[in-house]
């Protein structure tokens, strides 16, 4: 199964971990269950009228609370070693600095190349540094089994090194509003040399690990119309979509021309779409709100280019 | 048990208006020392907040608050309670000051 | 039994004074009348919070369309973790049994301040009507999660400065009731009633009362905060103006994590008053018990890091709070094994509040223990912000508190209402619960260990099967609530006459008639022996 | 209830030294805010502090503590049934407690007219930690100036109550109590006074 995959080396450190813990606890629930079911059958009043009174037994009481002490001493021992191997990236970690806002990921990498979804060459060591533009997020790789907060004004960090080709989930696990499901990206483990390609690529060079990423969220964006593809990267198809349905925010499906009720500065307003209104619900989303709709659209940078793109792309759908 | 058994009303002889009249001066000569240390630089000020605050909180709790003329469950209630604002304040300094 | 058979004055549930119905009620000071509104107002409770938390399982069962908005399902988690936490489990048993009972167990006639224990509960009242005004006024329902994490709470347009303000009122109402107790307990004991005399259900209380005491005012204080964050904009938890997000972090759980022993110690007192009366004998290490409760009340403020632990602490404080975690689980494991050990050699008498205590320990122990593996750093912050803490909060706060609290209402239901509820029916409720209970939470552990992030409208497709699972668990546990609470309203007006001691117990409420006078005892008795005597000859 | 009109003074007593001790860790909270941000900030919290009047601080503290001390004495006063003097002297904490107030409002007015209050613009022009040190000036003083008020209601009552001999010789409890509550305001003052007026 996918989830179990040890994808990397910290899973590997993590997981043994668990499974000494899950060992002892399996092994103590079932004799405290055992002892129980046990105690209640064979001291049951028909099998055993009279009760003994015994008041205690201090070497027993010695006993249960040395022998959990040193078991717990232990799971802490081997834990806090095994976390300071996941924390302490090695020396020689390509740094690539992570940013989380609402609701998204960007990977910015040291020659400053950025991109949507992570890049990483196998077998080697990868730093995170892991920044947030907003609200607190967490940076999560489940079958990495690491995760770290994006905290805003500081910057945390962790590793990997990734053991497997293929493409993981990255999740949120900190909410951070309307979309904290939506926020969702994907780590791409790829041959060192297919990331190198990319990597001192120009502007152009193919993103690596295609092979992986059939059917994923983000297929293509080259095949798409120039609009499109930017409301796929933005994330604004998150909440809006083309063909009509309703979701978090208002459909752009033959949203130009129409008329609608807008909120602004605390009083409703009939307007017709036109260019200069999508450019401004764009630009300063806050700055008129739709009826009917919560006031949930975060400020997304376009550039002037990719702004006409998709105001060009909106009026023809 | 033992404190309603004895009442807690025998406590002892109340003190007269003397005794407050003098801590009230000792803690208005400790706020002329805080305030003249607080001058001599920052170390000197750090550490005169640290030792003539206590100090003078202290005395208003031992004799204004009564503490002196109280069964010791008063005194342990208030020392549990110091106790583990400290603890709060040294576990919150074991992240803070080690980031 | 039968010397009270010549009661002398009317059950306190008669209405002797000048005043009627509803407000004799609403006025009475009488600790056990307080108790009783106490434990209407927060079932209802617990019904809305179970029913949202019905909802959100109906959520889960689709993993795109979905019969509500992303916004109304963030706002339905807070709102059942609000209800939930501070309307059910930390008031909880102090509150209804501990009110009710505090005093009989050390034979006094009433709490020590009625009036301020009567003014608790409105109070109470008060926090639960704002928590729900918060609801509509304002921008909405508060969509943060019952943690309230700056600085997001701090931007969100919902209104959360009233929500805060609620939880701010119910953290008066918790200590007033604190204080109410642990004066009760110095001052209120019977003669020869000394401490190491007293049921070991005091004892938990009065360590429970030492952490509100203790960790509620940093809530209250931390809430203020973010409420003038919210309209004065000072600055202290929020990095633009210079704040720190995780100054906020840090004083949310010096509170937050010693209230979840505010939870679950009351909860320990009850099942250590429920073993021994059933097994016919005296507990196993009353001194080992009572010491336990007051050492997690201790410990218990010391490691509420152990919920940061991937915010980026430093390292000493990491390892420091990873070892304070794995200490503050000794107590527990002390009292599981004691609670075990009297049933040893007792002579055991199956009942269904035995039923129910044997299945806390049961569902505590696996609260506890998946507790232990979120406490070891390397597995944390793989499981942190999972379902696997959503599962293991469940075992402890439902499995552990709320079994708990289901066997401290069955014990005592006879001498609280005077009535006899239908026992089969119990055991009946028992099985669909269990069941539906461990499907419902079982998975959850599971879907955390895949990764599954909590708090998530929609979730991955790979975690769509255990999610299901999870779904028709929360219906058969539904299913066990409806018979369980439907036995028992029906046994309050319908049940036959309960005796004065169903159960053979042997702690002072058994000396009492059911259900007890206004004034508890005739004369205040004098102890001369230990809470769990039982006579070397059962049977007199 | 019937013969239970037993009274217990300790246990009185005790109810009110628990719920100082909310109070105590209360304020205790903000405290350890305040050391987490100063560690964090210390030259902003030196030359901010710097900006509060020491002087008017310092008055305030005098105040308070003679404050106190009034009231400690009308409980000897009460002791030894001497009611006019009890009542001049809590009539004069009530006066020193109000002076304290009218000092703490011009400090404040003084902040205000420089355009020093929470989300004021000229703030947001000043370094963080700068923010952030008035940010907790204005909740930790405010606070307490709360607490002030409180106080004075109380004290207010017990005057009422020493002058209608609800309050006498043998039951003063309530007047204790008061006199618990207003201490502590004055304790917390205590600390206040070098964290803020003499940080610099
Ligand atoms: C009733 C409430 C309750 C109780 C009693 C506990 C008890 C414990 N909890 Fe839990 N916890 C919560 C309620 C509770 N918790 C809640 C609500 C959250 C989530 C909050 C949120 O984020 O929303 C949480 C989250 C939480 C976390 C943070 C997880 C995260 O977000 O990353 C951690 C981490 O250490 C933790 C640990 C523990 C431990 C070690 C105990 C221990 O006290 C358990 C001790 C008991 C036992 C260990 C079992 C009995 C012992 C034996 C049978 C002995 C033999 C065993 C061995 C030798 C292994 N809890
Ligand atoms: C004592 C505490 C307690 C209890 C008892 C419960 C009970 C339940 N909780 Fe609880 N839960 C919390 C405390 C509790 N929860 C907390 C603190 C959180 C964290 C919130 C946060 O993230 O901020 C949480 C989060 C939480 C989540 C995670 C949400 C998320 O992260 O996305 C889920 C998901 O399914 C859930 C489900 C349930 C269910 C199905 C029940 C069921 O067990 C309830 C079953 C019981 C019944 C259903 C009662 C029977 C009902 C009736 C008799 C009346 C019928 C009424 C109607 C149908 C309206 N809860
Ligand atoms: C978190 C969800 C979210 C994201 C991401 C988002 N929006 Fe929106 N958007 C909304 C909501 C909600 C509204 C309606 C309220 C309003 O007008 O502010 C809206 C309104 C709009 C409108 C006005 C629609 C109308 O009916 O008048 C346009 C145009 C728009 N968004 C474009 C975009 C573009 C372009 C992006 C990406 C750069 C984007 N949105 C990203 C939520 C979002
Ligand atoms: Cu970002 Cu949740
Ligand atoms: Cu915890």
């Amino acid at each position: 199964m996918e989830w179990m995959n040890q994808a990397a080396l910290s899973a590997q450190k993590s997981d043994a971990v668990f499974f000494y813990v899950f060992g002892l606890s399996v092994v103590f629930l079932i004799f405290i269950t055992a002892l129980m079911i046990y105690f209640v059958v064979r001291y049951s009043k028909k099998r055993h009228p009279k009760a003994e009174q015994i008041e205690g037994h201090v070497g027993l009481e010695i006993v249960w609370t040395t022998v959990p002490l040193v078991l717990f001493l232990s799971i802490f021992y081997y834990g806090w070693t095994n976390y300071e191997y996941m924390s302490q990236a090695p020396r020689d970690a390509m740094v690539v600095k992570v940013t989380a806002r609402q609701w998204s990921w960007s990977f910015e990498y040291p020659n400053g190349k950025q991109s949507k979804v992570l890049f990483a060459p196998i077998n080697k060591p990868m730093k995170m540094e892991v920044r947030s533009a907003d609200v607190v997020h967490g940076f999560f790789v489940p079958s990495f089994r690491i995760k770290i907060d994006a905290v805003p004004s500081r910057t945390n960090t962790t590793w990997f090194q990734a053991t497997k080709f293929g493409s993981y989930d990255i999740e949120c696990t900190v909410i951070c509003g309307v979309d904290h499901s939506l926020m969702l990206s994907k780590v791409i483990v790829v041959p060192e040399d297919e990331f190198k390609a990319w990597y001192f690529g120009g502007e152009d060079a193919p993103e690596p690990g295609k092979s992986f990423r059939a059917g994923e969220a983000h297929p293509g964006l080259k095949d798409m119309p120039q609009g499109l593809a930017v409301l796929t990267a933005k994330g604004c198809v998150a909440c809006h979509s083309v063909d009509g349905k309703p979701k978090v925010g208002p459909t752009l499906k033959a949203l130009y021309g129409r008329e609608q009720q807008i909120l602004v500065a605390g009083a409703y307003k009939n307007i017709t779409v036109d260019d200069a209104y999508l450019r401004r619900s764009i630009t300063s989303p806050m700055e008129q709100v739709v009826r009917g709709y919560p006031p949930a659209m975060p400020q997304t940078r376009l550039t002037e280019q990719e702004l006409d793109e998709v105001v060009r792309y909106i009026k023809g759908l | 048990m033992s404190e309603t058994l004895h009442s807690p009303e025998t406590h002892a002889e109340h003190p007269g208006y003397g005794t407050f009249i003098k801590v009230w001066v000792v803690l208005l000569i400790l706020t002329g020392c805080l305030v003249g240390v607080s001058h001599l630089g920052q170390t000197a000020a750090v550490w005169g907040l640290l030792t003539l605050t206590p100090l003078k909180a202290g005395l208003v709790f031992y004799f204004f608050m009564h503490l002196k003329y109280e069964g010791p469950l008063f005194k342990i209630v208030i020392l549990v309670t110091l106790g583990t604002l400290l603890i709060f304040f040294a576990l919150l300094f074991s992240d803070v000051a080690f980031r | 039994m039968s010397t009270h058979a010549s009661t002398a004055q009317p059950s306190y549930l008669v209405d002797t004074g000048a005043r009627k119905g509803l407000m004799a009620w609403l006025t009475s000071t009488d600790h056990k009348r307080v108790g009783l509104l106490y434990l209407y107002s927060m079932v209802s409770f617990f019904f809305v919070g179970a029913g949202i938390g019905l909802v959100m399982r109906l959520v889960q069962l689709t993993t795109f369309q979905k019969l509500i908005s992303a916004q109304t399902y963030n706002a339905l988690f807070t709102l059942h973790g609000v209800i939930m936490i501070f309307l059910f489990v930390v008031p909880g048993l102090p509150a209804v049994f501990g009110n009710f009972f505090l005093p009989i167990l050390i034979g006094a006639k009433d709490v020590a301040f009625p009036r301020l224990n009567l003014a608790s509960w409105y109070f109470y009242m008060a926090g639960a009507i704002l928590a729900i005004l918060a609801l509509f006024t304002g921008g909405g329902a508060p969509d943060t999660g019952w943690t309230f994490y700056a600085p997001f709470s701090l931007k969100t347009g919902t209104n959360i400065s009233l929500a805060v303000f609620a939880a701010f009122i119910l953290g008066f109402s918790s200590m007033l009731t604190a204080i109410n107790f642990i004066t009760t307990i110095h001052r209120l004991r019977a003669p020869g009633m000394t401490w190491f005399r007293m049921p070991l259900m005091s004892w938990a209380l009065y360590s429970t009362a030492w952490i509100q005491l203790l960790a509620t005012p940093i809530l209250a204080i931390t809430l203020v905060l973010v409420i003038l964050e919210r309209f004065f904009g000072i600055g202290i938890f929020d990095p633009a103006k210079g704040g720190d997000p995780l100054l906020y972090q840090h004083l949310f759980w010096i509170y937050s994590h010693p209230a979840v022993y505010i939870m679950i110690l009351p909860a320990m007192g009850a099942i250590s008053e429920i073993i021994p009366t059933f097994a016919r004998r005296t507990i196993f290490g009353y001194k080992a018990i009572a010491f336990s409760s007051m050492s997690i009340a201790g410990v218990g403020s010391l490691v509420w890091a152990h919920h940061m632990f991937t915010s980026g602490l430093s390292g000493l404080a990491l390892m420091t709070f990873s070892l304070l975690t794995m200490i503050v689980a000794v107590p527990s494991a002390i009292k599981v094994f004691n609670w075990v050990s009297t049933l040893y050699k007792g002579s055991i008498d199956f009942q269904p509040p035995l039923f129910f205590a044997l299945s806390f320990i049961f569902l505590f122990c696996i609260g506890g223990l998946t507790g232990v593996m979120q406490g070891a750093l390397a597995i944390n912050v793989h499981i942190h912000d999972t379902y696997f803490i959503v599962g293991h909060f469940h075992y402890v706060m439902f499995g552990g508190t709320g079994f708990a609290f289901f066997a401290a209402l069955l014990y005592w239901f006879p001498k609280m209402f005077g009535k006899m509820y239908s026992k089969k029916a119990i055991y009946a409720s028992w099985y669909p619960m269990f069941i539906g209970f461990n499907m419902l939470y079982f998975g959850m552990l599971i879907l955390g260990m895949m990764g599954m992030p909590r708090r998530y409208y929609v979730h991955l497709p790979q975690y769509h099967s255990l999610h299901v699972v999870a779904t028709v668990g929360s219906w058969l546990l539904v299913l066990g609530l409806l018979i369980f609470f439907g036995t028992l309203l029906y046994a309050i007006f319908k049940g036959p006459k309960a005796e004065d001691n169903p159960w053979g117990g042997v702690t002072l409420e058994w000396t009492i008639p059911s259900p007890p006078p206004l004034e508890n005892f005739e004369e205040i008795p004098i102890v001369t022996h230990g809470p769990y005597h039982f006579e070397p000859q059962e049977g007199k | 209830m019937t013969e239970h009109v037993h009274r217990d003074d300790f246990g009185s007593r005790l109810g009110m030294w628990l719920f100082l001790v909310t109070e105590m860790v209360l304020f205790g909270g903000l405290f350890i805010g305040y050391s987490y941000m100063r560690y964090r900030y210390p030259a902003e919290f030196h030359h901010a502090g710097g900006e509060l009047n020491a002087t008017l601080g310092i008055i305030n503290t005098l105040v308070l503590l003679t404050s106190s001390l009034t009231v400690v004495l009308a409980i000897v006063a009460v002791q030894r049934s001497e009611k006019k003097r009890a009542m001049a002297l809590l009539g004069s904490t009530l006066a020193l407690g109000l002076v304290f107030l009218v000092i703490k409002s011009f400090e404040w007015a003084a902040k205000f007219h420089h355009g020093l209050y929470p989300n004021s613009p000229h703030l947001a022009t000043l370094p963080p930690g700068e923010q952030v040190f008035y940010g907790l000036y204005f909740t930790m003083t405010g606070l307490h100036g709360l607490h002030v008020i409180a106080g004075l209601s109380l004290l207010g009552v017990m005057l009422w109550w020493v002058a209608t001999d609800r309050i006498r010789q043998d039951r003063y409890i309530h007047l204790e109590n008061s006199g618990l509550y207003w201490h502590l305001v004055d304790v917390i003052w205590i600390f206040l006074l070098p964290l803020f007026y003499l940080a610099a």
